[in-house]
């Protein structure tokens, strides 16, 4: 089995890092990739769409919103009672694992891809209404019910991985295949490698917050190998005998649920939920979780849905 | 040359940059004219050893505000981004004296 | 008639700025892909004026340069009278309209490759020839015939736009097909799908623009929709009868025509003129032409020069 | 530990990006040994609402510029800048007292 | 209105980017408890013509750290850095009075 | 012969900037081409490593690391007693040019494809052994023997440059043709364009550092001429005859020789040799050297190569 070159480029990155090399990728080409990147999913997603009934997607894409509100509701007893967080850093936590990683879904996608295992072409839609609800969780849990405030709501509704994400997909859906045609040499042709490159960075990034695993504490560094573990497989298992998913759309509607946001939980939980210890949730889900999914449990899960 | 300059209060305000709106909004309302922003990186060393914002991702990007007003305004606001955000949030203030020569415009 | 995504990018970013979303697109990166399409342009341009003789060009060359020369004097005593500006701001306004916009000639020609409708190869030619004399125009009616001063116009002639439009121009021409098709999947490929990301950009822009307008007033907002509308058919008469160009380059003419300034223009105009109110010029190009010629002007322009 | 330090002048300007060129030009013929530069947003509040320059677009571009020099030559300085610039462009002009190591750099 | 607010000195240093690590260890071991950074651009202009740092390229780079302490920490380090770096590197120092509201934090 | 447009786009930058244009290009997107460029030219060589046995190279890599750790020996003498540099920046100036300049290389590589002439392989392997021995040579000769300090070789061998070319060509090497298929849209198809869009920023920079010439003075602008010249013919010749290299590996190996370090080299002497006056390594190497190289040397190897 072929080691793909994006997991390799993240190692790089990674290791140039621990190396203390001088190698930085500049911030605004990183934000530009990011963009890229939630861009290009969402249009392709939409332009998929565009081929098949709306209908189909219904039922998943409600299950999959109804998965990440539910999961920081499952996951907030653990991190409270047996990780032993506060109330505050437990919502916070429990919020970046509801949410999902737009980066680690791209991964997964490239890795079914090079080995010829389709999924249902309308994934992106989960993973767009998938960002916002695990997000709201955190905060109603962290005010225990208490007065969220719209604007909250409205904030996250207009973050910037939802607006890209669900305005590519409507879009894609628009313009169909005709009109993506002579926008594919940009968002189809060069995603995997622009992919690679923002995997470099991101290893970079990864490999300075190494360091800040140590503060986090053994519990939750558990909590971050153990959480994606459990929940990559028990989404796959719904993706597949609920939701009637392809084995590769049960493998990828795993990666969801097993993914934490380390882009849009983050800054909403920051402004939401002030007295959370930022550097908790992020450290987890990007020192951890993230590379812990890359490595491991994508090819896990590809294996496990081999079976199915 | 003889000129005539006004002395002010040039208020430095070092915070987390999800801060920032909330930072002019404040100002805004409190008497204060106008304002500077450009991004920073820093650190900060403490017993438990060295913590750093190098500004890389959205959550650990750290600005700069300046801000030129009468003493007893910067004393004001600075009193109040320290009470609502002090305890939750990055975020030092300084006071520094200035000149100006256009006092109606600070 | 198929909607086209550089429409809709560009009203996502719209959208996405009027719903306060903290989407933003890295300055650096917007500003390399300005470079990227100017130089983009200018290449194409040259590359297809290397396979005909240069003669050909001669006429509409220039006739555009004096059309983007004499535009100003005409808006020039609407803007004064009329709409009520002083004299340097009419001055810096009526420059902002003599000049052009690239990004609309691009979109035009977009448009047009979408239609199947060929134009003349030679129009970025046209293009790179007309940033410059109504800006020269506008520096003209400011001072009111006084000492216009030489280096004003050596800054306008070394302005970025023309530098890398003329630059591009020239590189085309020299290295012809053969040369240019290393190039090609960079500058020509890829030339769709970066384009809509700089519109994404733009629509960000422009959004944050609109506050703006209340201030400019009401009259102004009016010159900044019957301008390009005159000119545009203007233009499309002028081109197809006086120059005699085929369908698509009257097109384009005309929207070169109707096309304001929005980098070139402010830009010099803030140094030549500087008692000039720069927000007057930028919003009523930004905010009201650029989308007007964008959603209205160019399919009505399309459409005028398909019955001719 | 004795050091002896020089009191010098600090003229900050913040002003629009397209006269960073002249401001330099200006001061290298005033008197001023030397600038330091960074790019900055900012905004103004006043009585018909709020103002802001993002940095996007080129014109919208706003520079902070530092120069430290004697006093007297900021002076001069700062009063020609808001002389041929002030009426015309976004400019401000702050004087703050510093002081250096090295005189003979400033 | 009558805040309390506490005198402590603070060191500006402009130096070339090679400079920020060695700078900020110095600081790290010398009782500074915190630093701010960001690039700039700059020159300076001296008898054979003018001499300009615009950033672009890795060995043209500037940056400018802030550092917040108490007056003798800050001369101690001053010092120190213009002897260890003042001769071959581009490094400028500056002192300046400010105020802050949470002492213990400097 | 048709003239490459990487040498047009470079003068339209130098012109640009003497002319005193407005036209820059950010900062951050020009680090970005140089991540991308050398981890390009690095995925490439491994990839076409992984077609041959390791063995074929290790004699031209040794060798020509041996030879770019030789060359500031042999400059050094000529820096110091006739040119009349003090020791440091004889030593600075010699590491320059015993290490090499990555774009020289990527420049040559695309004149050869244009010709249609082969090189071996394994050349980006030799450019990547090549571009620390010269700098750690520099750093000997400015301390006499002394005392080198190992942190200073922990520090080179982890430069963005090294880490870049030789992670590049590990990963490359791994994922083979195969994997490297998906990346090929960015990192093949774009790469002369990309290379293209960078040599217009290196000329504008270039253009800028013309004026620090005057100050390095004519003597060691006339080595900055002969060394390239020198080298880059004795490497021709020892690429033939020594490794039996094909025509076009002795073309690059001469080139490699001949070209000198202006991004690795000076950061590495600031921080090792600090009392050396960094403008004079980067002005010969970037303001000399490199055009001379680009212009006049590359052509003439190529021309003498043809006759090998
Ligand atoms: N002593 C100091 N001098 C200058 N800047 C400081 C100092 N301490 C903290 N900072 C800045 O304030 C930010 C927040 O620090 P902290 O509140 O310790 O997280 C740091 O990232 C620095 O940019
Ligand atoms: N009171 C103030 N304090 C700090 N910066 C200011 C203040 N007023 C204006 N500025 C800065 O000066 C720029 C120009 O302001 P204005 O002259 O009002 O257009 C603004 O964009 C701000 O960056
Ligand atoms: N008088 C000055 N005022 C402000 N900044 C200065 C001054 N002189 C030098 N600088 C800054 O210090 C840097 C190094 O200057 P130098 O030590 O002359 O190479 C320059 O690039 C400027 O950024
Ligand atoms: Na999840
Ligand atoms: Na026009
Ligand atoms: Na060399």
């Amino acid at each position: 089995m072929p080691i793909d070159p994006l997991v390799l480029t993240f190692a790089l990155g990674v290791a140039a890092r621990l190396a203390r090399s001088d190698l930085r990728f500049p911030e605004p080409v990183y934000e530009a990739l990011s963009v890229y990147l939630l861009l290009a999913i969402g249009l392709k997603g939409g332009v998929e769409l565009s081929h098949q009934p709306l209908t189909h997607v219904a039922l998943p894409a409600l299950f999959a919103a109804f998965a990440g509100f539910a999961l920081p509701f499952i996951l907030f007893p653990v991190l409270r009672h047996v990780v032993g967080l506060a109330r505050s850093d437990a919502a916070s936590v429990a919020a970046h694992y509801g949410s999902v990683s737009v980066v680690t879904f791209a991964i997964a996608t490239a890795y079914l891809q090079q080995r010829g295992i389709p999924a249902e072409s309308f994934m992106p839609v989960l993973l767009a209404l998938m960002e916002a609800p695990g997000i709201i969780a955190g905060v109603i849990l962290a005010r225990a019910g208490g007065t969220a405030g719209a604007p909250v709501f409205r904030e996250v509704a207009a973050n910037k991985g939802i607006v890209l994400l669900a305005g590519g997909i409507v879009i894609g859906w628009i313009v169909g295949s005709e009109g993506y045609a002579p926008l594919k040499p940009l968002f189809g042709d060069l995603f995997r490698g622009l992919l690679a490159l923002y995997l470099l960075e991101l290893g970079l990034v990864v490999g300075g917050r190494f360091a800040d695993l140590r503060r986090a504490g053994l519990r939750l560094v558990t909590f971050s190998v153990i959480t994606p573990l459990v929940m990559g497989t028990t989404g796959l298992g719904l993706g597949s005998w609920l939701l009637g998913l392809s084995a590769g759309g049960a493998i990828l509607f795993g990666v969801l649920l097993a993914s934490a946001s380390y882009i849009a939980a983050p800054a909403a939980m920051r402004m939401a939920v002030p007295e959370a210890n930022p550097a908790l949730g992020i450290s987890a889900a990007l020192a951890v979780t993230f590379p812990f999914n890359v490595f491991i449990n994508i090819p896990l899960l590809v294996l496990l849905g081999g079976s199915l | 040359m003889n000129v005539t300059t006004h002395r002010r209060c040039q208020m430095t305000i070092i915070a987390e940059y999800v801060l920032e709106e909330k930072l002019i909004a404040l100002a805004a309302t409190s008497g204060v004219h106008g304002y500077t922003v450009h991004e920073v990186r820093g650190g900060s060393f403490s017993a438990d050893g060295e913590r750093r914002r190098e500004g890389a991702g959205e959550t650990d990007r750290t600005i700069e505000m300046k801000m030129i007003c009468e003493r007893v305004v910067a004393e004001q606001v600075a009193q109040q981004v320290l009470d609502q955000f002090g305890g939750n949030f990055s975020v030092r203030v300084l006071l520094a004296d200035v000149e100006v020569f256009r006092p109606g415009k600070y």
